[in-house]
């Protein structure tokens, strides 16, 4: 019936590797980088049709000698920009402590942001404070920007008394209500569809609260990074879905989740959505492309697909050493730069800054992380947490139904 | 009084719900205009209007995820899984979420959702739409698990569900929808408006989420069932002529220790029956805690009466379904020994 | 620290909903079709950057005098044609006697191809016999085309003895090892990335065969689409990965999976794989277009994602009645017509063919179901399906297990 | 003979069953270049290549997906979950594909595939590094279910999984990755090396899947466990002075009921134990097995020491972990009544 195909060629399956491993030299002479400014910002109200170059186009402000330029730079006064930078720097100083905290045995887990920190924080600061956030555990510059107190998220990594959570979570799995921020979740991806049910149900009601909500590059390949876009193409749901490509998923590369064949913002087209892509070190870049997005979902126009390009410098978490899989030398190499250093050149430049300003704020931050990690530590730490043992049987429901009640009773009893 | 069919029951339960309480909505695979497969949103749409009822694409994951997201907002989105057979695809985020979500975040968040989901076999559904999942979602701490046996247990049940803060999942047995269905699959359908659980009053009441009911009080031995299986056990008990004291559970989490044990203590004898596999069927759960609960009591090992631990089978679902004959015959074992 | 967006207007959510209801007159005036012959051909290991258009477009060859015009024109020999029309019909003659079956209380369920069966049958042509087929429930014509016996397919519908199914699957659940065609599975969208998985397996062993799977344009929004995809990009996996666009999922229009936004063929975009958009009512055009597909899978050129744009001719399944749903008439009017009749018209117009022979071909095959459900039937129909009792416990595992034995047992003893 | 942790007897299974069978590949998550987050497959890929053992996109049904493509076409693939709690997206084509494929196809096709998930707490691993749910596979017909508790039986038990043609849903408890964890999390830890059942031979050898093993004679009473809670039962059972038999299950399905009834049809008593939560866990299975099989020789209730039935939660993960001293009481109770 049918033909049979002959001398057909031997099939082969592609593999996808990184092109450098530990003992090679790191090269990302493969990567095209545009110039900042080059790129036309259209109106936010643009319909998708017009916008499908924008995945594989980089929003970059910030050029090389670090001015801002282009259509993409954004309305940021001085003053604001200044905070940014302090917001970051809080952040990573944050960062350090935390993970210094944890190899002295004070908390079981940690997870940096280095590298990442304008991401967070230029995000933050382009949001509206009402808006609702469902971050991956990457993004602790979002609460830092929204002035949550650094001792609270430091209580839930020392897992204490201290902790509003009740030490359940694994440290920073923060979940923080009056600072917009949603409950994290250990499961990756998750919270992106939650995020769109959360923006509908605004919409629903006529409200003006939009939603936003991050992945990892290596995220994007679970079912929930599908589920988000496809409710929120079909609603129109007011909501911005961020994948932040910090080019590694712990030990794989994003050619592992399908980046050697695309962009992460080029999935935006196959939904009809409009999808960013965007120098996720550059402040201003980032804090431009989400304010478009922002806006776009007030106008009722739909949603957006914003991919951060950036670079995971430190390790995945306290638990990973990337040593065993890229060359040391990777994250100081990224062509991108750092974001804090980018922003401090850039306000020197309008001279708005120096670098003397910048080494008292730096003593100011690590002094702020200080006060704050001796009040949290003053709470309990793991091991000797100081939380009400009875507390585990708390919030499964919202009453103790009946099994649980012995279930406690139980432990009283047994130790 | 009106007299409805358990669809009726599941329809005016949403129906009131509507109109009470704004943040109810109500959506899942082609439950808006056109009212669902088996018709239990029909009108609703059209009443309320698609920002309160509608479609959603063909996601299981992806409805309990937006749904969740709606509670976390402040709705109380009741939706609907198909089939049972297709609620897997949202395991993860009813298990890692839903099921998580007040626990997790210290109180500051929940999911004040329910999932409706027709379920169980007999209507030649072959293995993807027949099963009964129910045991899965029991050993997910966080979540509460509800099957109705009547149409009047369904509505309350139902309305108690969707004003529950916590994640409900709610199990209908279709093969209940039209009639109570005794397993006698080869005599004539007898429709609900002959049984006196048809007769559904109009407007708001709730049965509370975890009490039990006696459906046929007596002392010889004890039979736990639930969904269309107390329907099989009332019709196995009459044909055998022992005195069991049926207890249709209604919720299976939280369950009703209190009121099984008290049947077990007092009858001494207990003749469990679900139409799920066996294996790690909710039966096992119940066997335990009789067991647990009246050891120095029983006078008969506990029997289990279950479908096969096969997959549902499509020509031969009669033979995979605990009918009445099985259900005599482990009452029977359990009156026999002593 | 944030600002508060003031006067901000009161968002909105949009509820997709299609544009004729029952009642309304169909109008398929917003339908822009492309004229047909007018799409150049691309070869067949082009860079997907230069395929980007294609989702966009509709391949198209038959004209609207049934002359096969442009260069994505088969080269399918006249004879190959009058055998692919006699597929169609067998599919439509076999899919009537079955929903009269069911109605007649012979079957519980049957599902109808009515209007798609060009899909199945041009693209089972353009494809190796040795191929493997993961379909969903409404490519019956993937086995016609195949040869598979449709007696075979009538005892597995049925449930009777005769099925090597043993009676176990609903009906229309085929599986035929011997003809290349998977198990169909009830779950929606479980077949695609297990393709996937079939034919990375393929080009791990450096064999030549391809695998292809179907879904229909609802169940896109499925998890497995997504992994499908990914897979399929990451490790460029032999494999065509087809969405039967019909407009509708029971009683939801393709808006409700995202088909207001954007084509289903556009989702390959974003997985940097090629994407094609075929008039999946002109035979000529989607043997083409899974030509090029699959000469591009052997080609190591990685999956294709094809949308095949026809439109559900017939109700959902026999549980259905989209009367309910969508006027009566829509159907009839469908813009790209049937695909039987274009087949049909095209070959009248090039003197291969004539409407008495097509007479003559509508009773044979009308004449070789009745024989086959005859024959079928003759081994047991639902009710009456004359399958072993015990046969229940086979098969859930290769071996027998000690607790199996025993309920069998007990079944034997207890009826 | 080589001492082995249970990576490391892991990793040797791995290693030679890719010698042994072309068939069998190897993916999962970090698996590849890397060796996995907990270095199972550590150096496999260098060795055999990045066609048998290879890195996945983050997509649990994913991966689960393709493995059952690739065991249609003829594969043998071994895949890992990184966290038994990242299972749940692969539910569905594991309950609906992978446990139903032979079934469904009248034996035309099935998925010989092993899913190896690291479970269990008591790392600090917080609600979604810690689960044990195992008992939900022991629901679904048509899955095997297997947990080891030495280097010894994880490799031997591994290649059984991986030779045999049914899906082996393959558990790991990390807690005994390095060492036999007694539950005495505030001792100091006893490495592999002292445990005879670290001694494992390089070479090929398989433990049949579905028998249990006596891990200690005893003549009082019964004590069923798998797992980690092995070491944590025999060191309740050493403290407590009761002369316990110790089961081992290592294969929850199919399960070893002859074994188990044998045993407890002679002590008359039987303690469970097991890390996941209780409602429904598998306890309840076992239960309901042994009161149906050995009702009329049990002296005393069933008793079954399991994890509460909350999120296993971080900073109190000892005060949820069911370690020697809850075993230990049940033990003196099970003694007790009479
Ligand atoms: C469902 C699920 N699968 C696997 C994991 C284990 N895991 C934790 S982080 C991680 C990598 C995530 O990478 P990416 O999405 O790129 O985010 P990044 O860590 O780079 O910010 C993995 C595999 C998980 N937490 N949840
Ligand atoms: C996982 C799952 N969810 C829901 C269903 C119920 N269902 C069966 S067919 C169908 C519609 C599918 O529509 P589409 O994908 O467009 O295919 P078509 O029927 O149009 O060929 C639905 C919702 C199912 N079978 N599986
Ligand atoms: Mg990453
Ligand atoms: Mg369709």
């Amino acid at each position: 019936m049918n033909q049979f195909v002959n001398n057909a060629q031997a099939l082969r399956l592609h593999i996808p590797e990184p092109q450098c491993r530990p003992g090679d030299a790191p090269d990302f002479g493969a990567l095209r980088l545009p110039p900042a400014g080059g790129l036309p910002r259209p109106g936010f109200t643009a319909d998708e049709s017009t916008l499908r170059h924008l995945p594989y186009a980089l929003i970059r402000v910030l050029d090389d000698d670090d001015a801002a330029v282009g259509e993409w730079r954004p309305n940021l006064g001085l003053e604001r920009l200044c905070e940014g930078l302090r917001a970051m720097m809080l952040t990573r100083a944050f960062d350090e402590a935390m993970q210094r905290a944890q190899r002295k045995g004070k908390a079981s887990f940690f997870i940096k942001s280095t590298g990442e920190e304008a991401v967070a924080v230029a995000q933050a600061y382009a949001l509206d404070a009402r808006d609702m956030l469902f971050p991956s555990y990457r993004q602790q510059g979002l609460l830092i920007a929204r002035g949550w107190p650094i001792e609270q998220m430091m209580c839930q990594i020392l897992s204490n008394s201290g902790d509003q959570l009740k030490g359940r979570q694994l440290p920073t799995m923060y979940s923080a209500r009056e600072a917009g921020v949603f409950s994290l979740s250990g499961n990756l991806g998750t919270q992106f569809p939650q995020a769109v049910g959360w923006a509908m149900a605004s919409a629903l009601r006529g409200d003006t609260r939009i939603a936003a909500s991050w992945v990892g590059d290596g995220t994007t390949a679970e079912a929930d990074f599908h589920h988000a876009l496809t409710f929120a193409s079909v609603y129109r749901a007011p909501v911005i879905l961020n994948v932040v490509n910090n080019q590694w998923a712990i030990s794989s590369f994003a050619g592992i989740a399908g980046g050697e064949r695309a962009t992460f913002a080029a999935r935006a087209i196959g939904y009809g959505m409009a999808g960013l892509r965007v120098d996720g070190n550059d402040f201003l870049a980032v804090h431009a492309a989400t304010q478009w997005a922002a806006e776009r979902a007030r106008a009722n126009a739909g949603a957006t697909l914003i991919e951060l390009y950036t670079y995971r410098a430190a390790a995945h978490s306290t638990s990973d050493d990337p040593s065993a899989y890229r060359p040391r030398e990777e994250a100081a190499q990224w062509p991108l730069g750092d974001p804090i250093e980018r922003l401090k050149r850039h306000l020197i430049r309008c001279e708005a800054w120096s670098e003397s300003r910048q080494q008292a704020l730096q003593q100011e931050v690590d002094e702020q992380v200080r006060a704050a990690l001796r009040q949290a530590e003053s709470l309990g730490v793991i091991g000797d947490t100081r939380i009400e043992r009875d507390s585990l049987f708390d919030d499964v429901y919202k009453t103790l139904p009946a099994h649980l009640q012995a279930q406690r009773e139980q432990l009283r009893k047994e130790g | 009084m009106p007299v409805m069919n358990m669809i009726q029951a599941i329809n005016s339960a949403l129906d009131v719900m509507l109109e009470r309480d704004d943040d109810v909505v109500v959506f899942g695979e082609d439950v808006g205009y056109f009212g669902g497969v088996f018709r239990a949103t029909a009108g609703l749409q059209q009443k309320y209007g698609r920002m309160r009822v509608f479609d959603t694409p063909i996601a299981e994951g992806g409805i309990v995820a937006t749904a969740i997201g709606m509670g976390a907002y402040g709705l109380r989105p009741v939706t609907e899984i198909q089939f049972a057979d297709y609620i897997y695809p949202a395991f993860d985020q009813l298990v890692s979420e839903a099921a998580r979500l007040r626990y997790r975040s210290g109180g500051e968040f929940w999911a004040p959702l329910t999932v409706r989901a027709p379920c169980g076999g007999g209507i030649y559904g072959g293995p993807t739409h027949s099963q009964s999942p129910e045991s899965l979602f029991t050993h997910v701490c966080g979540l509460k698990t509800v099957i109705p046996s009547t149409p009047y247990d369904a509505k309350g049940l139902l309305i108690a569900a969707i004003e529950d803060d916590d994640p409900v999942i709610f199990f209908e047995p279709k093969r209940l929808y039209n009639g109570p269905f005794d397993g006698h699959h080869d005599r004539p359908v007898t429709p609900w408006s002959k049984h006196a659980a048809s007769e559904v009053p109009d407007g708001h009441y709730a049965i509370p989420l975890g009490k039990a009911a006696v459906v046929r009080p007596g002392s010889e031995v004890t039979v736990l069932a639930y969904g269309t299986m107390v329907h099989v056990a009332l019709a196995a008990v009459h044909e055998s002529g022992v005195d069991a004291e049926v207890i249709d559970l209604r919720t299976l989490m939280p369950l009703d220790i209190d009121g099984i044990a008290a049947s077990v203590a007092r009858t001494g004898r207990c003749v469990i029956v679900h139409e799920a596999t066996r294996t790690s069927g909710f039966g096992a759960e119940l066997m335990a805690v009789v067991q647990e609960r009246c050891f120095w009591n029983l006078q008969a090992p506990i029997e289990r009466v279950t479908g096969w631990d096969v997959p549902y089978p499509h020509a031969l679902e009669w033979d995979y379904f605990p009918g009445p004959d099985r259900v005599a015959a482990a009452l029977k074992r359990a009156m026999e020994t002593s």
